[in-house]
C-alpha cells in the first residue's frame, strides 16, 4: 500500500492542474461561456435531440469480449508463477486459450464480429 | 493518519455515488455515478493492502461500465433524462433493500467483535494469488474455460440475427459472406 | 520479491512529471507541425513549427467555452478532464532512467487501468455534448477499445511473462542480457499499434475523425477543447513511451545515461508513429474488429506461448 | 498589463477556419483554400474549433442563413470574412487576422451573445414528417410508465406521440422508435448533416435518418436551388458557344477537377499527406504550370492511392448507388490519366471526343438512394468519391433536352 503513496499524490497534483488550467482561462478567456449553442451538424439547427437509443450494431462484440477478458483476470496472477510452477502452468493457461480462441472462431464464422 | 483520510474520503465516495445512482434520472449519469462507487472502491480495496486486486477492480469496472451505459443507452426510454419522468420500477423497494441491507452490514461491522491480527499477509499477494489458481487442480481453469465457451456461443446464438446459413447460403458454399456491412476478414 | 518501493524516485519528482510530460508533449506537437508543413508544400521553418503549440496553447486558453443546448455537462467536462489527468497516472509508473516516479508491484496492471479510462472519458465527452455528430464519434471509441484492448493486453503480459514480474523496473532488469523486442516482436507490434489506437491518434482516430467534423471534440471550444486535446497527446507520448521499458530494455545502452537512452529511444518511436500517421487514411472499425479478433488476438496469444516455452527452458 | 490580448495576439498568427463553400463559386473556394494553405491556416473541422469563418462567395438566401447560425456557434475570439468575386483575398484575410487580435472588438462583439437557437428550429421541424414519415409510436409502445401530470400545452409535438404535451429543453422533441433492420425497435434521430461539413459539396444537405450510426433513410436537397453552372465545366462551356477552345485548356480543368475529387476523397477518408499533396497539385494544374513540372509528380500521387493496399482494404465492398466506391476511385484516377496526357493538346476541343474526361453525374434523390443502408462513415466516403455537382431536377431535365 505503501508504494501508492506517489500515485496518490499524483492523482490530487493532475486535478490540481486540471482546475488551474480551468482558472486560468476563466481568468484569460475574452468572453464569458456561451450557453445554449445549438449542437452541430452542418449548420442547420438540429430538429431532434441527440440523446437517444442508440443502436450500436457491435453489441455480440462487447459480449464477446466480456467473456473473454474474464480470463485476463487469471492471466496476470499466472505470468508471474510460470517459473515457479513450470509446464502444468503453462499447458493449463494455454488450454484454456484454446477453448477461448474456438468459442471466437464460433463467433467469427457467425458473423458475430460484424456491424450486422 | 493519510491512510485514514483516504479510507474515510473513498468511503463517503463509494456510499454517496452508489446513493446517487439512485437519484439521477439520466441513464449515463446512473453508470458513470456506479463506476464511481466501484472505483472508490478498487481504492478502498488498494488500502486493505491488496493492490492486485484494488486495481484489477478498476481495469475491469471500467470496461464494464461503459459497456453497460452502451446497453442502457440502447434499450432505456429517455437516456439523457431530458424528460422529468422517472425510470425506476419500484424504486421505493429497491432503495429500501439497498438501504437495508448497507445498514445491516455496517451494524453488524460496527458491532462483531473482530479478532487481533496475527502474523503477517504473505508479503508476495499476487503472486500467491497465481499459485492459487494454477496450483494442482488444472479442472478449475478448464471447467472455467469451458463456461466460458459456452457463455460466447450462447451470446452470439441468442443476440446474433443471422448465422453462418444466411451468411454462406444452405451449404455453406459461399466463397464469401453476404452480409449488410462488409468487415476486415474472409 | 519484496514488496518496498526500493526503485521509486523521490517524492518530489511528483509535481515534475507533469510538466516534464507537458514539455516533451509540447515538442512532439512541434515535429507533428513541421510534418505537415512539409507535406503541404509549406516552408515554415524548425521555428516556425516550434512555436505552434505555444500557438494553440495561447489560442484556447483564451477562446471562450460553450455549452450547447441540453449539454450533459457533468459527464461532459469530466470526460474532458479525465484523459489528461489518467495519462499523467499512467506515467508514474514509466521508469524516466532506471526508476519510475511509483515503483508498483504490480505496474503493468496499473498501467492499463489507467489508460483504459480512456474508454469512459471518450464516450463521455462525445455523449455530452448532445450533438449527433460527436455522439457517434463517442460510441466509434468504445468500438476501436473492444478491438484493441485484447491484443493490448496480451501484449502487456507477455512482457510481464518474460520477466516474471509485474513490476515495471524488473520487466527492465529482465533485458541486461537481450532486449525483449528481439523475442517478442509480435507483441511489440501489437503493443504499438493498440497504443496508437488507445489515444485514438490516426490511423485509428475515427472517433475524432474529419468525416464527423472532429467526431467527439466537434463541440468543444476554448479550454474544454485544450484539455482534451492535451489529454490525447499526452495519452500518445506516455503509452509510446511506455514500450521502451517493455520491450527495449528501458535506460540500457552505451556511453548516455539510463534517462538519455530512454529519451533517445522514445523519441525515436514516437517519430515513427507520427510518419505512420501519414502513410495510411483512417482505419474503420467495422474492418479493423475482425482483423484484430481474428488475426492479431490469436498472433499474440501465439506469442505469449512461445515466451512461455522460452521462460519454461531458461527455468531448466 | 493586458494579457488576454496579449496571448490575442499570439493565437491570431494561426488562426482555424471554416469555409462556407457556396455552390457554383468553386473558383472562390479553390483560391480561398490556397490562401489559407500560403500562411499556413489549418481548416477547422466544426465551428467550435474555428475562430474565423470564411464565406466563400455570395450565398443565397438559404445558405446565407447557414452561414448566420454557423456564426451564431462560433466562439470568441471570431472574425467573419466573406469573400466576393472580386474580393482582394490577401487584404481581407489580413483584416480578419487583425479583427481576432483585436482585444476591445472581440469583448465588445460577444458582450451581446446571439439567442443561439432560434426559432429555425421550430421551422425546421418539417424536415421530420418530410422524410420517412415519422414512425406510429404511440406512449403504449414504449412500455415504460410515464408519470403523469407533466407541463402541457406545447403544440409543436404533434406527431411525437411519446412525448406529446412535454416540455423538451431548447423547445427540440427526442428521437422516436423506429423498425430496424435487425428486427429491434430502437430510436430513428433525424439528423441534417451538411452544408457545412469538411469536404462536403458546396449547398449539399443531406437529412438522414439515423439508427445508432447507420443511415435508415435520406434524402438531399442543394441549398438555394442547385449549384448553377460547373467551374469545372467551364473551358466546354466556352467551346460550346463557339469561342476557340483548346483540349489542353479543356483537360487542364478536368485535371484539376479530379485531383480536387481525389483531394476531398482522401481528406474524408484522413489520409492526409496524399491529400495534401493532391491539393498542392490542383492548384499547380490550375495556375498553368507546364505539363514537365506537374505530370510526374501527379503520376506518382495516382500510383501511390491506387498501390495502396490499406485504402483498397477499407473501401472494399462499400457500395454507392449502382457500383462500388472502389470503382468510382478508380474511374476518377482513369480520367485524371487521361486529362494528364492531354494537358498541352493544341487541336480544338470541338474536334476531339473528351467524354472519358467527364465526371459522374448524380441528381440529389441518386446521391439519397445511394446512402440508404451505410454505415455513417461509408455514407460520407460515398458523398466524397462521387463529390458531385449536384444539379436540381430542373437543371436535369434542361441538360437532358439540350442532348
Amino acid at each position: 500500500m505503501v508504494q501508492f503513496g506517489p500515485v496518490g499524490v499524483l492523482l490530487l497534483v493532475g486535478v490540481v492542474l486540471v482546475v488551474l488550467v480551468y482558472g486560468l482561462s476563466a481568468f484569460l478567456a475574452v468572453a464569458r461561456p456561451v450557453v445554449d449553442a445549438v449542437a452541430f451538424g452542418g449548420g442547420l439547427p438540429p430538429v431532434e435531440h441527440a440523446f437517444s437509443r442508440f443502436h450500436v450494431r457491435w453489441y455480440p462484440v462487447t459480449m464477446v469480449f466480456l467473456a473473454f477478458d474474464m480470463e485476463m483476470l487469471f492471466m496476470y496472477p499466472w505470468t508471474l508463477v510460470v517459473t515457479r510452477v513450470g509446464a502444468p502452468a503453462v499447458i493449463e493457461m494455454f488450454l484454456f486459450l484454446a477453448i477461448l480462441l474456438a468459442g471466437v472462431a464460433y463467433a467469427w464464422r457467425e458473423g458475430a464480429l460484424r456491424w450486422t | 493518519m493519510l491512510a485514514d483520510v483516504s479510507f474515510w474520503v473513498l468511503g463517503i465516495v463509494a456510499v454517496l455515488s452508489g446513493f446517487a445512482v439512485f437519484r439521477l434520472n439520466s441513464m449515463a449519469r446512473v453508470t458513470f455515478a456506479l463506476l464511481a462507487s466501484f472505483l472508490a472502491v478498487a481504492g478502498l480495496v488498494v488500502l486493505l493492502g491488496l493492490g492486485y486486486l484494488g486495481v484489477v477492480t478498476a481495469l475491469m469496472m471500467v470496461i464494464e461500465m461503459v459497456v453497460m451505459a452502451v446497453f442502457m443507452i440502447m434499450y432505456m426510454m429517455n437516456p439523457a433524462g431530458l424528460m422529468p419522468m422517472s425510470m425506476y420500477h419500484n424504486k421505493a423497494g429497491s432503495m429500501a433493500i439497498s438501504v437495508g441491507t448497507f445498514a445491516v452490514l455496517a451494524v453488524g461491522i460496527l458491532l462483531t467483535d473482530w479478532p487481533v491480527r496475527r502474523g503477517v499477509p504473505a508479503p508476495a499477494q499476487t503472486y500467491q494469488l497465481g499459485l492459487a489458481l494454477m496450483g494442482g487442480q488444472m479442472l478449475t481453469m478448464m471447467t472455467l474455460g469451458v463456461t466460458l465457451f459456452a457463455t460466447i456461443v450462447a451470446t452470439v446464438v441468442l443476440s446474433t440475427g443471422r448465422g453462418r446459413y444466411d451468411r454462406y447460403g444452405d451449404d455453406l458454399a459461399a466463397p464469401r459472406a453476404d452480409d449488410p456491412a462488409g468487415g476486415g476478414v474472409g | 520479491m519484496d514488496t518496498g518501493d526500493r526503485m521509486a524516485l523521490p517524492l518530489w519528482w511528483v509535481p515534475l512529471l507533469p510538466v516534464l510530460l507537458i514539455v516533451v508533449t509540447a515538442g512532439v506537437v512541434a515535429v507533428d507541425e513541421a510534418a505537415a508543413a512539409r507535406a503541404r508544400g509549406a516552408r515554415e521553418g524548425l521555428l516556425g513549427s516550434a512555436v505552434v503549440p505555444l500557438r494553440e496553447g495561447a489560442r484556447l486558453l483564451v477562446g471562450q467555452r460553450r455549452r450547447t443546448v441540453a449539454a450533459d455537462s457533468v459527464l461532459w467536462r469530466i470526460g474532458g478532464a479525465t484523459l489528461p489527468v489518467a495519462a499523467l497516472l499512467a506515467a508514474a509508473v514509466v521508469p524516466l532512467g532506471s526508476r519510475p516516479v511509483a515503483d508498483l508491484t504490480d505496474g503493468v496492471v496499473w498501467f492499463n487501468a489507467m489508460e483504459v479510462l480512456a474508454w469512459a472519458a471518450v464516450w463521455m465527452v462525445g455523449w455530452g455534448a448532445n450533438s449527433a455528430l460527436s455522439l457517434v464519434g463517442g460510441y466509434r471509441f468504445v468500438a476501436q477499445g473492444l478491438a484493441y484492448e485484447l491484443p493490448h493486453m496480451f501484449a502487456l503480459i507477455t512482457a510481464a511473462l518474460a520477466a516474471g514480474s509485474l513490476r515495471v523496473t524488473d520487466i527492465v532488469a529482465a533485458q541486461q542480457d537481450l532486449w525483449f523486442v528481439v523475442i517478442m516482436p509480435v507483441a511489440f507490434v501489437a503493443y504499438l499499434v493498440s497504443a496508437v489506437a488507445m489515444a485514438f491518434w490516426g490511423p485509428f482516430d475515427a472517433a475524432v475523425g474529419r468525416d464527423l467534423a472532429g467526431g467527439a471534440a466537434a463541440e468543444l471550444s476554448g479550454v474544454d477543447r485544450l484539455v482534451f486535446a492535451g489529454g490525447r497527446w499526452l495519452l500518445l507520448v506516455v503509452a509510446v513511451a511506455m514500450a521502451v521499458p517493455l520491450f527495449l530494455g528501458g535506460g540500457a545502452g552505451p556511453w548516455l545515461p539510463a534517462w538519455g537512452w530512454v529519451a533517445v529511444k522514445a523519441g525515436a518511436l514516437l517519430t515513427s508513429v507520427l510518419w505512420l500517421r501519414r502513410r495510411f487514411p483512417t482505419v474503420r472499425m467495422d474492418r479493423f474488429t475482425e482483423v484484430s479478433w481474428v488475426v492479431l488476438v490469436p498472433l499474440t496469444v501465439a506469442q505469449a506461448l512461445v515466451v512461455a516455452l522460452v521462460v519454461l527452458g531458461r527455468g531448466m | 498589463m493586458d494579457l488576454t490580448g496579449w496571448l490575442l495576439r499570439v493565437a491570431a498568427r494561426r488562426p482555424h477556419a471554416l469555409v462556407v463553400a457556396v455552390p457554383g463559386e468553386t473558383g472562390l473556394r479553390l483560391a480561398v483554400e490556397m490562401e489559407l494553405g500560403r500562411r499556413g491556416w489549418p481548416v477547422a473541422d466544426s465551428p467550435a474549433g474555428a475562430d474565423l469563418l470564411v464565406v466563400a462567395g455570395t450565398p443565397g438566401p438559404e445558405l446565407a442563413a447557414v452561414a448566420e447560425t454557423v456564426w451564431a456557434q462560433l466562439p470568441a475570439p471570431r472574425a467573419r470574412v466573406d469573400v466576393a468575386g472580386d474580393s482582394d483575398l490577401s487584404r481581407a484575410f489580413d483584416a480578419g487576422e487583425r479583427e481576432l487580435a483585436d482585444a476591445a472588438l472581440q469583448r465588445h462583439v460577444v458582450a451581446t451573445p446571439e439567442a443561439a437557437l432560434p426559432h429555425a428550429a421550430v421551422t425546421d421541424h418539417r424536415a421530420v414528417h418530410d422524410i420517412a414519415a415519422a414512425p406510429e409510436s404511440g406512449g403504449a409502445g414504449h412500455g415504460m410508465a410515464m408519470e403523469p401530470g407533466m407541463a402541457g400545452g406545447h403544440g409543436m409535438h404533434s406527431g411525437h406521440g411519446g412525448m406529446e404535451g412535454m416540455e423538451m429543453p431548447g423547445g427540440v422533441p427526442m428521437a422516436d422508435l423506429g423498425e430496424d433492420r435487425d428486427g429491434l425497435r430502437l430510436d430513428a434521430l433525424h439528423v441534417a448533416l451538411g452544408p457545412v461539413l469538411p469536404d462536403w459539396p458546396a449547398g449539399l444537405v443531406l437529412r438522414v435518418v439515423l439508427q445508432g450510426d447507420v443511415v435508415v433513410d435520406a434524402e438531399a436537397e442543394v441549398l438555394d436551388g442547385g449549384a448553377g453552372p460547373s467551374f469545372w465545366a467551364e473551358p466546354r462551356r466556352r467551346a460550346g458557344a463557339g469561342e476557340p477552345v483548346s483540349v489542353g485548356d479543356v483537360a487542364r480543368r478536368a485535371a484539376a477537377r479530379h485531383l480536387d475529387g481525389l483531394a476531398r476523397f482522401l481528406g474524408v477518408a484522413a489520409w492526409t499527406d496524399p491529400a495534401d499533396r493532391a491539393r498542392r497539385w490542383r492548384d499547380a494544374v490550375l495556375a498553368g504550370e507546364p505539363t514537365g513540372q506537374v505530370g510526374a509528380p501527379v503520376r506518382d500521387l495516382i500510383t501511390r492511392v491506387e498501390r495502396s493496399r490499406t485504402l483498397r482494404w477499407l473501401i472494399r465492398g462499400v457500395p454507392a448507388g449502382e457500383c462500388e466506391v472502389a470503382g468510382l476511385l478508380a474511374a476518377r484516377l482513369a480520367a485524371l490519366r487521361a486529362a494528364l496526357a492531354l494537358l498541352d493538346d493544341p487541336r480544338p476541343a470541338t474536334d476531339v471526343d473528351l467524354r472519358a474526361l467527364d465526371d459522374a453525374v448524380i441528381t440529389p434523390a441518386g446521391l439519397a438512394a445511394a446512402l440508404v443502408g451505410a454505415e455513417l462513415a461509408a455514407a460520407r466516403l460515398v458523398v466524397a468519391a462521387l463529390d458531385p455537382h449536384l444539379r436540381t431536377p430542373v437543371e436535369e431535365a434542361r441538360s437532358h433536352g439540350h442532348r
